[in-house]
């Protein structure tokens, strides 16, 4: 039965990915790529890896496909010419994915059979667990054995901030069009309900980060949802100059981390160590202030945000 | 299976039920009106039945505050996003319905 | 056939169908959802393997894809604002130029 | 018990396969939307079922972080369905933003 039940995942994958390339009209794809990625976290969780199926819902499903939508409609408002799919026609383009997917099979199959252990890495994550501050062996390997993978991450996400600013040019983007019906009184009640709840929520999947599934990055798409339903309903408009709460929360997590990192070096402990469980809370709380701006930002496309007219 | 295996049993049964109900309503009512009314309604039904029964296998109360705090935002996601979409099928600006697929 | 061959086949595919979209899609939103399916296949054929054990999962391939996730979203939201500027300088999103050389 | 369960989450994939028909045919973006629905809460309820099948008590929380981003995505679907039949405007910059710094 289990069986039955992952292979009808994977096959729903496949089909959805083809459905994404081939899809007659973009807007399909991109409601496809969301579907796809409800699925990819339904087959996280049977892989028993609930760290990678919160991360997927959140950021994968949740943001990109936020994201995806929002590109698409900014195109959709130049004109239906913008969104025309024009696909083209190339005839060694079947045969080459047929080849890499080939390619990829062999070498997954042939890795198969490898000894059935854990890699020497996780291995000693493992055997190191019982000292760490923190329970969840994915979160340890995120913040105390490899720190740094972790502080440069927040770097690539400030730096794709800055890219998308300086690539948008002084003009920034067309501004989106507000739908007329968010001042409708269930716009309001929804509002009222969740923003306060998805900061309830963001708190308890940080708190949750140290010995469950969780973390700064499920946190801070949680909370990046919010700010983003307040800017599509116009709560927040987007506005040319960012102000110092978008400049200091979009640096502030990586701030944190490197202040701590070079504290402890000039203690002459490692850089990027955590002296305990403070510590960790500390950065991952800048950290989810930082992700949830970012990512605000880049989903508003605009440079900063202000607080618009209530309805 | 003792009782409480029972009487989860035929939760996921009713449960189950009312989600075949919302998907054949979504595939076989005439407009979208009452595709959404079919939708929402059954699906939110069969989603507070499989809480419960996936809340009496738990067996913890901390687990069943969560399910109660998940069936209760999903009936408010689902109030809500079905009322917007309703509204949305009713505007005269939206696009005229194509035969089959998207242009 | 094991829960991990079933998976690592299907991350095959799913890579398949990625390099195929991005061979042929004609607009760039459609090529930048093939880069991120393309992602995906990967992301799914490491965890696959790291868990064909059927023991406790090994946590450092899933840290590794949870910042790989993290990473696909930022390249993401850059390439959707190049795609912006560019649309904005041309008035094209698309590549449906004829190419000759395939 | 557990096999009970399984097939549970078997029969609501095959459900939320039945959906993908309405998605693929629409006919209108509203339809496809109230999919979007189906999907949202059969998945919560999917990885509920999971969560107790495979003894991952984590994975209520995804469900929790699904039923509060499903609320959120349909507010950004709405917004997309009435731009779509909106007349195009033009898409010249407008003049209030042109004093914004690039970084």
């Amino acid at each position: 039965m289990s069986l039955a039940l992952d292979g009808l995942l994977a096959i729903s994958l496949v089909v959805l990915a083809l459905q994404v390339v081939t899809g007659a009209s973009l807007f399909r794809s991109i409601v496809m790529f969301v579907v796809f990625g409800l699925v990819m976290a339904l087959v996280w969780a049977r892989l028993r890896a609930p760290n990678l199926a919160l991360a997927e819902a959140a950021i994968g499903a949740g943001v990109s496909g936020a994201l995806l939508m929002l590109g698409y409609r900014r195109l959709r408002a130049a004109g239906p010419e913008a969104t025309r799919p024009g696909p083209r026609s190339s005839r060694l383009a079947a045969p080459l994915s047929l080849l890499v997917a080939g390619l990829v099979a062999s070498l997954g199959w042939t890795a198969l059979g490898l000894p059935e252990a854990l890699g020497a890495a996780g291995a000693a994550v493992v055997a190191a667990m019982p000292s760490q501050a923190v329970a969840n062996p994915v979160t340890a390997v995120l913040l105390v054995f490899r720190g740094y993978d972790t502080l440069l991450e927040l770097a690539v996400l400030l730096v794709a901030l800055a890219g998308a600013r300086a690539v948008e040019g002084p003009a920034g983007p067309a501004d989106l069009a507000i739908p007329t019906m968010t001042g409708l009184p269930i716009v309001g009640a929804l509002l009222a309900a969740l923003v306060p709840l998805s900061v309830l929520v963001a708190g308890y999947l940080l708190h949750a980060g140290g010995n469950a599934p969780g973390g700064a990055f499920q946190g801070g798409a949680v909370l990046a949802a919010a700010g983003v339903l307040l800017v599509l309903t116009g709560r927040l408009v987007p506005h040319p100059v960012p102000g110092p709460v978008e400049r200091w929360g979009a640096v502030l997590g990586l701030l944190v981390f490197s202040a701590l990192g070079l504290v402890m070096l000039a203690r002459g402990q490692g850089m990027l160590s955590m002296p305990g469980a403070w510590s960790i809370y500390l950065v991952e709380s800048a950290m989810l202030v930082s992700i949830a701006t970012t990512l605000v930002l880049l989903l508003g496309a605009a440079p900063g945000l202000r607080r618009g007219p209530l309805p | 299976m003792n009782f409480i295996q029972v009487a989860a049993t035929i939760l996921l049964v009713l449960g189950g039920f009312f989600y075949f109900a919302g998907t054949v309503g979504l595939l076989r009512f005439p407009d979208v009106h009452s595709r959404l009314h079919a939708l929402t309604k059954a699906d939110n039904l069969g989603l507070g039945l499989v809480c419960l029964a996936m809340a009496l296998l738990g067996g913890s109360w901390r687990g069943a505050a969560m399910l109660l705090v998940i069936w209760l935002l999903g009936l408010l996601a689902a109030s809500v996003s079905c009322h917007l979409v309703a509204q949305a099928a009713l505007e005269p600006a939206a696009e005229p319905p194509t035969p089959r697929g998207d242009p | 056939m094991s829960q991990a061959a079933i998976y690592v086949m299907a991350a095959a595919a799913v890579i398949g169908a990625g390099v195929y979209g991005l061979l042929v899609a004609g607009h760039l939103l459609r090529k930048l959802l093939a880069i991120n399916l393309l992602g995906s296949g990967v992301f799914l054929l490491l965890v696959a393997l790291a868990g064909r054990s059927g023991g406790a999962p090994d946590p450092v391939p899933q840290a590794l894809v949870i910042t790989g996730i993290v990473v696909a979203v930022s390249m993401t939201a850059f390439a959707l604002a190049l795609l912006d500027r560019l649309f904005r300088e041309t008035g094209q999103a698309r590549m449906d130029v004829a190419d000759d050389d395939d | 018990m557990n096999l009970l369960l399984e097939g549970f989450a078997l029969f609501l994939l095959l459900n939320l396969g039945a959906g993908m028909i309405r998605v693929w045919r629409g006919p209108s973006p509203a339809d496809r939307m109230s999919a979007a629905l189906l999907f949202g809460s059969t998945t919560v309820a999917m990885l509920l079922v999971l969560a107790e099948a495979t003894g991952q008590p984590a994975l209520a929380d995804v469900a929790l972080l699904f039923v509060m981003l499903a609320a959120i995505l349909s507010v950004a679907f709405v917004g997309l369905a009435r731009t779509r039949g909106a007349p195009p405007p033009t898409p010249t910059p407008t003049p209030g933003k042109s004093s914004g710094k690039p970084g």
